[in-house]
């Protein structure tokens, strides 16, 4: 009969009204600035750039290799590698600015990064008057503490925490491999000679966290997949996650 | 379902003065596909539509393909027999011709009826200037109608007996077909923060000259 | 990075009181005045690109703009007091925003929202899209994101309140619709040959030179 | 009448060639005679030009059309694209494989996921790259999830576009956003998904996440029921929407026109059980099919096939083996696949996306080409809207079900 | 005015309010100090003013009160409206807007008043090219129009602001002239939209006009009056001592209700019937090009002739200010009355919440071929049960069954018919 279809969609929103008074199925809204809904851990905004300890440009973990400013689909990273007097690379950005009103949030630069040097941040709540200079983000702000990933990604972090310190124990173990080979080789060729050097040799890069990120490359030395998978299964997690403890010193510092 | 040989071969005997041949895939995906001469397109894209083997009644995709002007380095060896008696000097030749490009329109034809395919037509224009015209296939397949209009559009072919062939992606007064390899965009470069490779070198045009190369890097303003 | 510190920031609670006690009936109304027009921004109901689902989402039941006063999407501009600009601005559309603009009737807004609204994005490269519309028109508040979360957009609005709230009706600050030189219209863009006739509009669009060195 | 019906109706003919189209569009174009429209003197009466668009909130973003009014009736309809062009081929063409894979989220922005699919198989296509079955299924679900996402704002845009304030877009938004929660856990962005690698997919599923995305599967049933008792049975919906827009069956096939437009037409083709991708011809499920195809059966037939994405989740969390999500031979940095070409499609919630690559051996495609399936579903437009009315037109373009983002790429 | 000339020139208003203290209407409970809160207060106001200024003043009171009171209504109701909608929809609605200057929200109460100043400094745009004098003009006389009509209705026990013999019919005349203002609109903003939504406002409410005239002339059949006090005072008692003699409470009168309202939804173009104004359609309609100020006096107009007309259906079918049941007398009249009142607007929210927009031809039909003949047969109906009025005992059931029967057949068979084109489909699988 004429108007049935009718009362019954009166009958469906006379239920969502009555019920918005008491079942929270039908008042569903979150009132934002006073209530946020949890973001989930694997939730992505924009980059940032992950510094190990506490003085944040010198503890970055990114070596200016540029492959993120490469790879980045809409172009919004821009790189310039620090050199040294001698005109040397030190392999650190002297410039990383990421544009974020471009920045598509595609994570490629995360995906590609083989140093776990740049991740996505969670913050939102950007609303600027000016792009020019807010929204163009400098080295300075982008760089955050790796206690700061380890909050927002938690499962994650420790993940490639546990990487780069194992990536960590067997560049030692190397190094002190080779340290011990010179050793008795020196020994060997000079008989009685005096103590062996107490430091390692160090590596072709100067700074102390090059030394550290060299092996972290050594490990894996063809990104042919993606370096962090972030969210495994619990199983894995605990496989790969249980020994190490968060680092939080610089490496080789 | 036929394969492509079979399909020309029927083709062939049919319209026996078609320019038809197949354009092998080397990709794994194995999607050969039939090149087809402009003259009788028309003809051969109702028999594909129309005949009770294929009933390629569906035409999913139209696309144009720019293949610009290629300069090519022949290099021909020719041995002259050293008038000295000494064994013969191999003499490289090196000539340099320009194989003329041309613009290409690909079809990928479903049937519907009989739930086969895609059987892939092509067609080639003569270059990429002047003889940028094809017939086409929009009376067949009405799904072409906005598709070749696009093609029409970023690439520049025109489709001789389309029903309305104008720009549909560019306004009206746009001048140039953006899809082709050598479109050159308008430069709009003045704000360009994060600039690399050629956006980099137009982008130097709108930057000041470097007051002094002493700061490298410094994002002055 | 989002104390918007550069937002001009409304009077403190203690000057208000001052204000008030010494009777400034001026400062009462043009508080009363910034308060109303600040609860009540009205957006037109204008989405172009991916944006535009987030600001519909923003206006849907999870998250609520009609918390604020501003549910009342108005299709027609002339009943609307800000224009969202959502989504990817293209030179084909760039002429009909700019129309869309002028046909607001003052006090309007302006919200870029997402990267392409404010810089052209991730399709900044593309032959047809503009390079963000504030080449054109004066934005108030940018939201970078792609897309910016409906929270966001929510954020931004409210920026925009506070921005309105502070504003001062006399004087050197005085908002744009009540300046002497305020440009009632502004300049169209044309369809030219290959982009828009001027690219840019040089009132509105003055870009801060940058200074690279010629990459290593 | 010596002119053809559609050079009368499309005015002046063409831009350039000089070509001379009354001969052939003499012919029975399609079987069916698909071009036979009816045809009105320009200058019969009182006409009435009207623009909507490309601001017009019925729209669906930036879509124009150029309607003729005789009264309220369209006489003439011309649609006008490109005011979302963005270049997205162009880019593609310019960026790498992979660099490719977060743009195509933005073609149909309401369904990255499937995009992303197509991508990915057509990329997998042209390299010969094999898919993990864990991820194949994973990707089922997403797109059945899509399906869902997609079909419920579908409905919801249409009955706004009929008139109702918003309750019903309320309600669909209230149970996408649920599903939105489930892509932002697992692949950390609400729309923007880019999920999906070539030979993989970039983040294993939780337990906790297929427990969530089953929880809402087994509640979608729910949802549709108080969605079809608010809607479906109600007179005015059916009185606007029944016998409005009718496509018939062998213009929908000439047309191109695919997904639910095209099953609304009564045409058995569902790409799912036709190319049987991924691993569809694993699960059992039924294919709803139309008869009158207008507005309300294309309605109709979306909310049939939710019920039917429903049935597939169920049956794909059944299944869902452990394993790998990536297959390790595939590569994530410099992918270069072998020259050739390949055309990869799936059946996206609209219809048929596909995706043509053509590569030259290099870190970029060569020719990277979408084929969008609402841009194709719009040269039916005018077609059925000739003869309606003006308030028709709007619901007819809502049930096409665009978006512009994919429209005019 | 108008309304003053009216009112001078129809005999005994000057001094209605005097006579109807010593009405015989007046219930027990009418006496009290609450009923009569009104009169009172108006009283203290005039009484001490000589006779002919002390008229002038009573009638100024009346509209002032009636205006202002409307005001306030039209502002709650946009917050109630939007509130009501938000809870349809799961959300909660404005409520963060409260008193200025405070940081207290009061659920949302400033709302109006930040719209109002908003709307009330917004630039006020006249097109180029439009006809400047009509395009003034319109929402002026939209708005007159609709305010007019509140000067017959009876919104308490003696609380009238003019007494007409004719008051129906007035109200009814004045109602009619929304349709010249809506056409104005759409004409004068030389907008295709606009131009459109006018042909399509004209078309609608002319329409609707019939059925909504037909519909209550059974009322006035059966009152016996044009009056609308005489309407309300025909409702009076109760049936064995509970049922109220409301004419919505008989068949003919459920019926005729039941138009009204439809025809009311129509008349004040809110949805499904919002077709003028159909914003999926034809952006704003008639107030495509009306900004600020002037777009608020339309939307006023519109919650008004809401309004107006939800309260003219209140007193012809819902027993006007009377209470539904005796001992719920010691409430005062105008407090039942927006009770009611109150209750058909959250009627016409509630439908606005729910149902899609109909389009013009079916509007058109739906009046001409279903609302005009089943309020012709409704007419048919209350002559039988004024007829019959003298049949008790089994009679009665008889004189029920019949009277339903004469005003479902025609339902029935009508919908059908109606419907006709349309129904529920069942699909076939692959």
């Amino acid at each position: 009969m004429l108007g049935i279809g009718l009362l019954k969609g009166l009958g469906v929103t006379a239920k969502n009204l009555v019920g918005s008074f008491h079942d929270p199925a039908r008042l569903v809204t979150t009132e934002y600035p006073e209530q946020r809904t949890k973001l989930p851990e694997n939730y992505r905004n924009f980059p940032f750039l992950v510094y190990d300890g506490t003085a944040a440009i010198d503890g970055l973990r990114c070596v200016a290799c540029k492959i993120c400013e490469v790879e980045c689909p809409p172009q919004c990273i821009y790189i310039i590698p620090d050199r040294d007097e001698k005109g040397r690379p030190t392999k650190k950005p002297k410039v990383f600015d990421i544009d974020i009103s471009v920045c598509m949030s595609c994570q490629i630069c995360v995906e590609v990064c083989p140093f776990d040097a740049i991740k996505m941040d969670q913050q939102y709540e950007i609303a600027e008057a000016d792009r020019f200079d807010r929204l163009l983000l400098k080295r300075e702000a982008l760089a955050k503490p790796n206690s700061y990933y380890q909050e927002i990604h938690p499962a994650e972090a420790a993940q490639v925490d546990a990487m780069l310190a194992e990536a960590r124990r067997k560049a030692d173990a190397k190094a002190k491999a080779a340290a011990e080979a010179a050793a008795a080789k020196a020994a060997t060729a000079k008989p009685g000679a005096a103590n062996p050097p107490t430091r390692p040799p160090a590596p072709s890069g100067s700074t102390p966290a090059t030394a550290a990120m060299k092996p972290a490359t050594a490990a894996m030395p063809e990104p042919a997949v993606p370096p962090v998978q972030p969210t495994q299964t619990p199983a894995e997690n605990s496989a790969t996650g249980n020994p190490v403890a968060p680092k939080t010193g610089t490496p080789g510092a | 379902m036929e394969s492509l040989e079979q399909i020309r071969d029927r083709l062939l005997s049919r319209y026996p003065g078609a320019e038809l041949s197949i354009l092998n895939n080397p990709s794994p995906s194995a999607q050969h596909s039939l090149v087809v001469g402009g003259s009788a397109a028309r003809e051969i894209a109702a028999f594909l539509r129309d005949d009770p083997a294929l009933q390629l009644d569906f035409c999913s995709n139209v696309t144009g393909v720019d293949w610009p002007d290629k300069e090519i380095v022949e290099t021909t060896r020719t041995t002259i027999p050293d008038p000295a008696g000494g064994p013969p000097k191999l003499v490289e030749q090196k000539t340099k011709r320009i194989q003329p490009g041309y613009l290409e329109v690909v079809y990928h034809l479903y049937s519907m009826a009989l739930k086969q395919g895609p059987v892939i037509i092509r067609m080639r224009t003569g270059n990429r200037t002047d003889q940028v015209t094809l017939p086409s296939l929009t009376p067949v397949w009405r799904s072409g109608e906005f598709q070749e209009r696009e093609v029409f559009d970023l690439f520049g072919v025109v489709f001789d007996g389309h029903p309305d062939l104008r720009r549909i992606l560019m306004w009206d007064e746009f001048k140039g077909h953006p899809m082709r390899k050598d479109y050159v965009e308008p430069d709009d470069y003045e704000w360009e923060p994060t600039p690399h490779d050629e956006v980099l070198a137009k982008a130097k045009a709108h930057y000041p000259a470097p007051a002094a190369p002493a700061a490298p890097g410094a994002n002055a303003k | 990075m989002t104390d918007s510190a550069n937002t001009p920031t409304p009077l403190s609670d203690a000057d208000r009181d001052e204000l008030r006690r010494q009777g400034i009936l001026l400062t009462s109304l043009e508080e009363l005045y910034n308060w109303g027009r600040s609860h009540s921004v009205w957006p037109l109901q204008f989405g172009l690109a991916c944006c535009a689902i987030e600001m519909i989402a923003a206006s849907m039941a999870r998250f609520d703009i009609a918390r604020f006063g501003s549910e009342v999407f108005r299709p027609s501009p002339r009943q609307a007091d800000l224009l969202i600009v959502s989504g990817t601005v293209t030179k084909k559309m760039a002429p009909q925003v700019v129309r869309l603009w002028n046909q607001m009737p003052e006090p309007k807004y302006c919200i870029a929202m997402g990267a392409c609204a404010i810089s052209g994005g991730p399709f900044k490269q593309g032959y047809n899209v503009l390079k963000g519309i504030d080449r054109y028109i004066p934005v108030d508040v940018y939201i970078p994101g792609c897309p910016p979360r409906p929270e966001a957009l929510l954020n931004g609005l409210m920026t925009l309140q506070e921005k309105i709230r502070g504003q001062k009706l006399t004087g050197p600050n005085a908002p744009r619709h009540l300046r002497a030189d305020d440009a009632c219209e502004y300049p169209v863009p044309e369809f030219g040959e290959t982009d828009l006739v001027p690219p840019t509009n040089p009132e509105v669009w003055q870009p801060p030179t940058i200074v690279r060195p010629d990459k290593p | 009448m010596t002119n053809s019906p559609i050079v009368a109706l499309h005015g002046t003919p063409a831009v350039a060639g000089g070509n001379a189209p009354s001969e052939i569009c003499h012919s029975p174009l399609a079987p069916g005679g698909a071009h036979v429209r009816s045809v009105r003197d320009e200058f019969h009466g009182d006409l009435l030009e009207v623009s909507m668009g490309p601001h017009h909130p019925s729209t669906h973003g930036v879509f124009r059309m150029i309607a003729t009014l005789d009264g309220e009736t369209i006489v003439k309809l011309k649609p006008v694209f490109g005011y979302l062009h963005r270049n997205h081929e162009k880019i593609g063409e310019n960026t790498t494989y992979l660099g490719s894979m977060p743009y195509t989220d933005r073609l149909d922005y309401l369904c990255s996921m499937t995009n992303n699919w197509a991508y990915a198989l057509a990329v997998e296509k042209l390299a010969g790259q094999p898919v993990p079955e864990r991820t194949e299924y994973l990707r089922v679900i997403l797109a059945e999830l899509t399906r869902l996402l997609n079909h419920t704002c579908l409905a919801g845009f249409l009955l706004q576009d009929t008139g109702a304030s918003g309750t019903p877009l309320m309600y669909a938004f209230r149970e996408r956003e649920k599903i939105l929660d489930l892509f932002e856990a697992l692949s950390g962005s609400r729309m923007m998904c880019n999920y999906q690698r070539f030979g993989g997919c970039r983040v294993d599923a939780s337990p906790e996440w297929l427990e969530a995305a089953k929880r809402l599967a087994d509640g979608y049933n729910e949802f549709l029921d108080e969605y079809e008792a608010l809607i479906t049975g109600n007179e005015i919906l059916m009185a606007r929407t029944q016998g409005v827009g009718v496509m018939p069956r062998q213009l929908a096939v000439s047309a191109g026109i695919t997904g639910p437009m095209l099953r609304a037409a009564g045409v058995d083709y569902d790409i799912r059980k036709v190319d049987g991708y991924g691993v569809y011809p694993r699960f059992n499920f039924r294919v709803p099919l139309g008869d009158h195809g207008d507005t309300y059966d294309r309605y109709m037939i979306r909310v049939l096939e939710m019920r039917e994405s429903i049935e597939i989740l169920r049956q794909a969390f059944a299944q869902l083996p452990s394993g790998p999500i990536m297959d390790p031979k595939a590569k994530i940095r410099g992918f270069k696949p072998k020259p050739g070409e390949a055309y990869g499609r799936i059946e996206g919630p609209k219809g048929e996306i596909g995706f043509y690559l053509i590569s030259d051996g290099g870190a970029n495609p060569y020719r990277y080409r979408v084929r969008p399936p609402s841009f194709i579903n719009l040269t039916v437009l005018e077609d059925m809207c000739l003869g309606h009315s003006i308030a028709d037109a709007v619901i007819i373009l809502g049930s096409i079900d665009i978006v512009l983002g994919e429209v005019d790429r | 005015m108008t309304l003053v000339q009216l009112s001078r020139v129809t005999p005994g208003v000057s001094d209605w309010f005097f006579q109807s203290l010593s009405s015989p209407f007046i219930a027990a409970a009418g006496d009290s100090r609450l009923e009569r809160l009104p009169i009172i207060a108006r009283d203290l106001l005039t009484s001490r003013l000589p006779e002919p200024w002390r008229w002038w003043l009573n009638s100024l009171l009346a509209i002032l009160v009636v205006l202002f009171g409307f005001a306030i209504l039209f502002a709650l109701l946009t917050l109630v409206e939007r509130k009501v909608l938000g809870r349809v929809q799961n959300r909660p609605g404005p409520n963060r807007t409260g008193l200025p200057f405070t940081k207290l929200r009061l659920f949302g109460l400033g709302q109006p008043l930040a719209d109002g100043i908003k709307m009330l400094t917004k630039e006020d745009i006249v097109p180029r090219s439009a006809d400047k004098l009509l395009h003034f003009l319109a929402p002026v006389a939209l708005l007159a129009f609709s305010i007019l009509t509140f000067a017959v209705l009876p919104f308490g026990r003696n609380l009238v602001p003019v007494e007409l013999d004719a008051g129906i019919l007035y109200f009814f005349a004045a109602g009619a002239g929304t349709e010249l203002a809506v056409f104005m609109a759409g004409w004068a903003s030389r907008n295709k939209y606009s131009l459109l939504a006018a042909m399509r406002a004209l078309a609608q409410l002319i329409s609707y006009e019939l059925p909504l005239l037909l519909s209550f002339v059974p009322v006035i059949m059966m009152a016996g009056t044009l009056s609308t006090t005489g309407v309300v005072e025909a409702q009076a008692g109760w049936k064995f001592g509970f049922i109220p003699h409301w004419h919505v409470l008989t068949p003919w009168g459920f019926a005729a209700f039941v138009i009204f309202m439809v025809s009311a939804l129509a008349e004040s173009n809110r949805s499904p019937f919002d077709l003028p104004e159909a914003e999926s359609e034809l952006i704003a309609g008639h107030l495509t090009e009306y900004s600020g100020f002037k777009y608020a006096l339309f939307f006023m107009a519109e919650y008004f002739g809401m309004c107006a007309l939800s309260a003219m259906a209140v007193t012809l079918f819902l027993g006007g200010w009377r209470a539904p049941l005796p001992f719920l007398e010691i409430v005062p009249s105008y407090v039942w009355f927006a009770l009611k009142l109150f209750a058909l607007l959250f009627g016409f929210i509630w439908i606005r919440a729910t149902f899609p927009r109909l389009r013009i031809d079916q509007l058109t039909r739906f009046a001409w071929k279903f609302l005009v003949p089943m309020a012709l047969i409704n007419l048919g109906t209350a002559a039988f049960w004024s007829l019959t009025c003298n049949w008790s005992g089994p009679l009665q059931l008889a004189r029920w069954a019949i009277a339903l029967a004469l005003v479902a057949g025609p339902f029935v068979v009508m919908g059908r018919k109606l419907s006709r084109d349309y129904a529920p489909r069942t699909y076939r699988y692959a």
